[in-house]
């Protein structure tokens, strides 16, 4: 079931110089909405920029839906200016999230905004009996982390730049725990060099995790092939795949990374 | 409520109403099926198709521009055996009507996809001529009088459907181009394909699409395809079917009085899936405005 | 802070900066240099010159279209006579370049102006090869292979100037031209000039512009401006100076790394008349950011 | 002096269904600002639509300037987004307002949107000893005619469509009043076609008006000759003057109306 329509904007609250979080009125049109969908969200009530963005659900209420947002660009600065009590236009829920039943223990990590879809996996899993390692990247000073931190068994947070905190990326936290830890499955939500390297290295250890991948959008639905990734097809082939439709998550032994 | 003729023939494609979608911007009408109702759309022009399937190109596909987007999929299909084995009875389940979008790297494979198509169960056979010729160096088959005469006189025989030609932009004289596939036996014209475009990132120094420019689309074109559509429009007595930015109900009513007998939705499709359905409406509203019964009446109807 | 060095060379016109505005859209500067300093501009194009003053078209001249404007203001100007004994002078109180757009009904007309001018003091003179040709049935002089060549080789024995050639856009081959041009002995090549383009009023059902259509300008058609620099610097070895819908640094930059020897702002100056500017000072950071001391080395640094 | 840059926004107040006001923080660096001239103003946040929007000053106070919007179209419907307390970006004072010095009986006609230049000529006037007359002329129901009715001799309403009020048009009370007054200068503002009407009858019984035009516009500085109109030059020749530079205001006995 996809919404395309108007929702009105119940929350806009800033978490810092770069992002801020959207509450959405969920209305029933809009049915079942899972981690690591996504949302196409217009950027203006002008219809400018033209194309609308996605943005994950970074959490499901009962009645709402949170949108957490970084403002990159022109667009995004755009969304800044909707006033709460207005209507957003948007479609959605889009695209196939995470895949989460059945698992025992798993590893979370995410880096910079895109720990927010990975904050709605783990608020959607709280309820079941499910031990979380959390490994979260920022490039500044940490946001975003307290859900993690109050329902996670583990959580690490790596800084580039902070010196409050271990100085780093993921990856140096994520191979360590790879080592005396098992788990059932891993998600990774983040910038792409990150996504790459991670997969690297589970595929050199042999595990496999939920990526979930970024690429420019229109259609947002599958028809218009603007957001392909490689994905693995036989033996030796790929294909293209449409982040938007296929995806957004791809489980890391399928993908094909590029340079 | 006057009940309104919407019903238009576009010289032998008699299509419910005006309103079609654009090739390449509604796959195999699939994903927008869930959306909106197709049967309320005149006919979809489906993804462009290739005589073999293709993976399209590689890389980064898309980049947005000011009202606009460049793309560069690189025809990414599955070819015309599997679209005629699994999308045609797929869209056949709805009432309107289905154009086959065919591209070719060479004349022969144009006429032979038209022929193997003349024999299934479409509607319409639109010829971009905007694809790269491998034979002329890459430049578009759409942009050399001497060519097009030459691609549509051959596909014109292979094919023994009603044939839509669609025009390439990127040219100085589309009038001229417009008179040769008229004289060449096209049943009808379509027009605008994307324009050349191109958009560098400044951090990396590199076009953000690896095959460096794209084919532009959207509002931002509007103006230069409503000019083409009139343009072409004054020469030729075939129907047009315009398209290039169309996004509202004003948009779309500019075609029709510069002389388009039906329109494309393209790009529009992405930001507002419901504008087929809202232009639909808005056209006979303004026919209903302005005392229109016959949707025919309004063609071309500018008054200089 | 490092001091950069931001003079370009255009073949024998050297800028203080690479930073100039669009003829037509900057009148004679009297206007701007109430707003900003023109000192701080590289060279001033001024509004397009004919032989005898112009009174311009009748009726209305503009319409926006989606991030764009199509104007039709017909080449109203006070003819190169009071241009030459009224305006000279005043832009000679800035330290800027000035560059003498011309604009003709015939090739002689074109090449007396040029002599006329060749004794004047202006730094420059940019012949727009967009006029319609009286004697070819109105089509622009810049859109025929064959016309380019006569009218840039008389001219360019007729001037003694710094010779700019401005090539229309509404082309199906822009290399080739440039080409043309080079050949002929411009020493820089401008572009795009404005794209044909129209729009309806659909309630009284006639074209906004009395002349139907007119050129498009604005952001909307920076994609195919930039394309076209990036075509025509892959093909002469001349200098391009870059326009089409620049409106900020980011799209400067663009237009320079796909070869702009310099750039030219025109229609942003209407939303914000500090865009020139702006701009440069954008350029500036941009280079002191990635540690260019030179301007020129910035000119076509694509890493492809 | 003109000012170009962001002022802020103090009050904005919905008129009616069609039309609101905005009080905007004057700052020093716009000079003075008469009635009649006009500022260029961004729709919106974004910069879509791409070109300022000329809009009349419709009242000048000590630090505040008033503009009364009529919406129309894109722009004008983006206008109405802008918050109380976020800044505009704008341009003005632009063009040649009325001249209004030394004249003792005045007639002001006004017609829709029109009407709101004419509020800052008569607010400009009081203080000094004008007698003012007017008439206003509406569609639907009549608005911006309080302080008409406050400081006029005479203030006479017609709407086309309200019944509580003389149906019709302008010229009808006008060619009656031009009968039994004398009138040391008329002021107008209002839709082509009322202009036109209006200073025909002016022609023809020889009175001289001050006439506030409209014309789409881009530079609004007079740089860009794309909002011309004819006026007289010489006995039988015209020329294309600049309706943003020139004017807006042109004499009755000055423009050449077209059609
Ligand atoms: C499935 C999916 C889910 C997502 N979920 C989220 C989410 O939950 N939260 C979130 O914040 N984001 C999310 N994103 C990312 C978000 O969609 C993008 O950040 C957003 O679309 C950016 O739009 P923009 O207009 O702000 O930036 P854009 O205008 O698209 O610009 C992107 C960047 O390019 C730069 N740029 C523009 N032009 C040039 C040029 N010529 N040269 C160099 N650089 C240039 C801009 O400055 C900017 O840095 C998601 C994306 C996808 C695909
Ligand atoms: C000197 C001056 C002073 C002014 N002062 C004021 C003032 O004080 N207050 C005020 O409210 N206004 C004033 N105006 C007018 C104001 O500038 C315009 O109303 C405004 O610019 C309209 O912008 P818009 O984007 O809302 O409408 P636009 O988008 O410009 O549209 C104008 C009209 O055209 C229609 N339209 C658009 N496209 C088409 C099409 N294809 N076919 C048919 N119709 C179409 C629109 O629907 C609309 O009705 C003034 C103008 C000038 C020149
Ligand atoms: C993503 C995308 C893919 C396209 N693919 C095709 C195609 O396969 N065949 C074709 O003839 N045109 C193709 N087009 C061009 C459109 O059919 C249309 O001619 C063009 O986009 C202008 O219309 P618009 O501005 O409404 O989109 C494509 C356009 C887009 C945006
Ligand atoms: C109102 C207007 C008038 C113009 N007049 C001229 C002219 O007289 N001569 C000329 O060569 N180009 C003229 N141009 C074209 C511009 O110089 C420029 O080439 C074009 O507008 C593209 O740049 P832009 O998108 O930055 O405006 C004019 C453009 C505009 C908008
Ligand atoms: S955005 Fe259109 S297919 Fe993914
Ligand atoms: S708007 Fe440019 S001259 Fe008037």
């Amino acid at each position: 079931m996809k919404f395309v329509g108007k929702a009105k904007l119940l929350k806009k609250q800033i978490i810092n110089e770069e992002n801020f979080r959207f509450v959405i009125k969920r209305s029933d049109e809009m049915g079942c909405v899972y981690p690591g969908q996504f949302f196409n969200v217009s950027a203006s009530k002008v219809g400018y920029p033209m194309l609308k963005r996605p943005i994950s659900v970074s959490d499901v209420g009962e009645d709402t839906i949170e949108f957490t947002i970084k403002i990159i660009g022109e667009g995004t600065r755009a969304m800044l200016d909707y006033n709460e009590g207005e209507a957003v236009e948007l479609m959605g829920p889009l695209g196939n999230g995470f895949e989460y039943g059945g698992y025992r223990k798993i590893l979370v990590i995410g880096g910079g905004i895109g720990i927010a879809p990975l904050k709605g996996l783990i608020n959607s899993l709280k309820k079941t009996e499910v031990e979380i390692h959390s490994v979260l990247g920022y490039r500044d000073a940490p946001y975003l982390y307290e859900d993690f931190a109050a329902n996670s068994a583990i959580c690490e947070i790596v800084s580039e730049n902070d010196e409050q905190y271990n100085r780093g990326y993921v990856t140096d936290p994520v191979k360590k725990m790879l080592e005396s830890e098992v788990y059932d499955m891993i998600y990774v939500c983040g910038p792409y060099p990150m996504l790459k390297n991670l997969t690297d290295l589970f595929n050199s250890k042999g595990f496999r995790a939920q990526l979930l991948m970024e690429e420019k959008m229109a259609c947002g639905i599958g028809a218009c092939l603007v957001c392909t990734c490689k994905t693995k097809n036989g033996d030796f082939g790929f294909k293209h795949s449409r982040m938007c439709k296929d995806g957004p998550m791809f489980y890391s032994d399928e993908v094909i990374f590029d340079e | 409520m006057n009940k309104l003729k919407m019903k238009v023939d576009l010289n032998g494609l008699t299509l419910n109403n005006p309103i079609t979608v654009a090739s390449g911007t509604y796959g195999f009408g699939r994903e927008y099926s869930e959306i909106i109702d197709l049967n309320q759309i005149g006919a979809i022009s489906v993804k462009g198709l290739t005589l073999e399937p293709r993976e399209g190109n590689e890389g980064r596909r898309m980049v947005e521009t000011p009202m606009g987007m460049i793309n560069s999929v690189g025809l990414q299909n599955p070819g015309i055996r599997f679209f005629i084995e699994n999308e045609i009875t797929f869209l056949r389940q709805f009432d309107t009507k289905i154009i086959a979008n065919i591209n070719g790297n060479t004349i022969d494979e144009y006429c032979k996809m038209a022929k193997i198509l003349s024999d299934e169960d479409v509607d319409s056979i639109e010829l971009n001529i905007s694809c790269p010729n491998v034979k002329n160096g890459g430049l578009a088959f759409g942009t050399n009088p001497k060519i097009v005469r030459e691609v549509v006189s051959k596909v014109r025989k292979a094919c023994k459907k009603h044939l839509i030609v669609k025009l390439s932009p990127n040219v100085t004289d589309i009038k001229t181009i417009a008179r040769i596939t008229e004289e060449e036996g096209a049943d009808c014209i379509s027009l605008i394909n994307t324009m050349a475009g191109m958009a560098i990132d400044i951090h990396n120094r590199k076009p953000f699409l690896k095959r460096v420019s794209g084919g532009l689309s959207g509002p931002a074109i509007k103006p230069i395809a409503l000019k083409m559509v009139y343009d072409v429009h004054s020469v030729v007595s075939i129907p047009v079917l315009g398209m290039g930015g169309i996004s509202n109900t004003t948009d779309a009513i500019e075609f029709i009085l510069a002389g388009a007998s039906a329109v494309a939705i393209g790009t529009a499709n992405f930001s507002n899936p419901y504008a087929p359905l809202e232009i639909k409406k808005g056209i006979e509203d303004y026919m209903r405005h302005y005392g229109h019964v016959d949707f025919n009446t309004l063609i071309g109807d500018l008054r200089m």
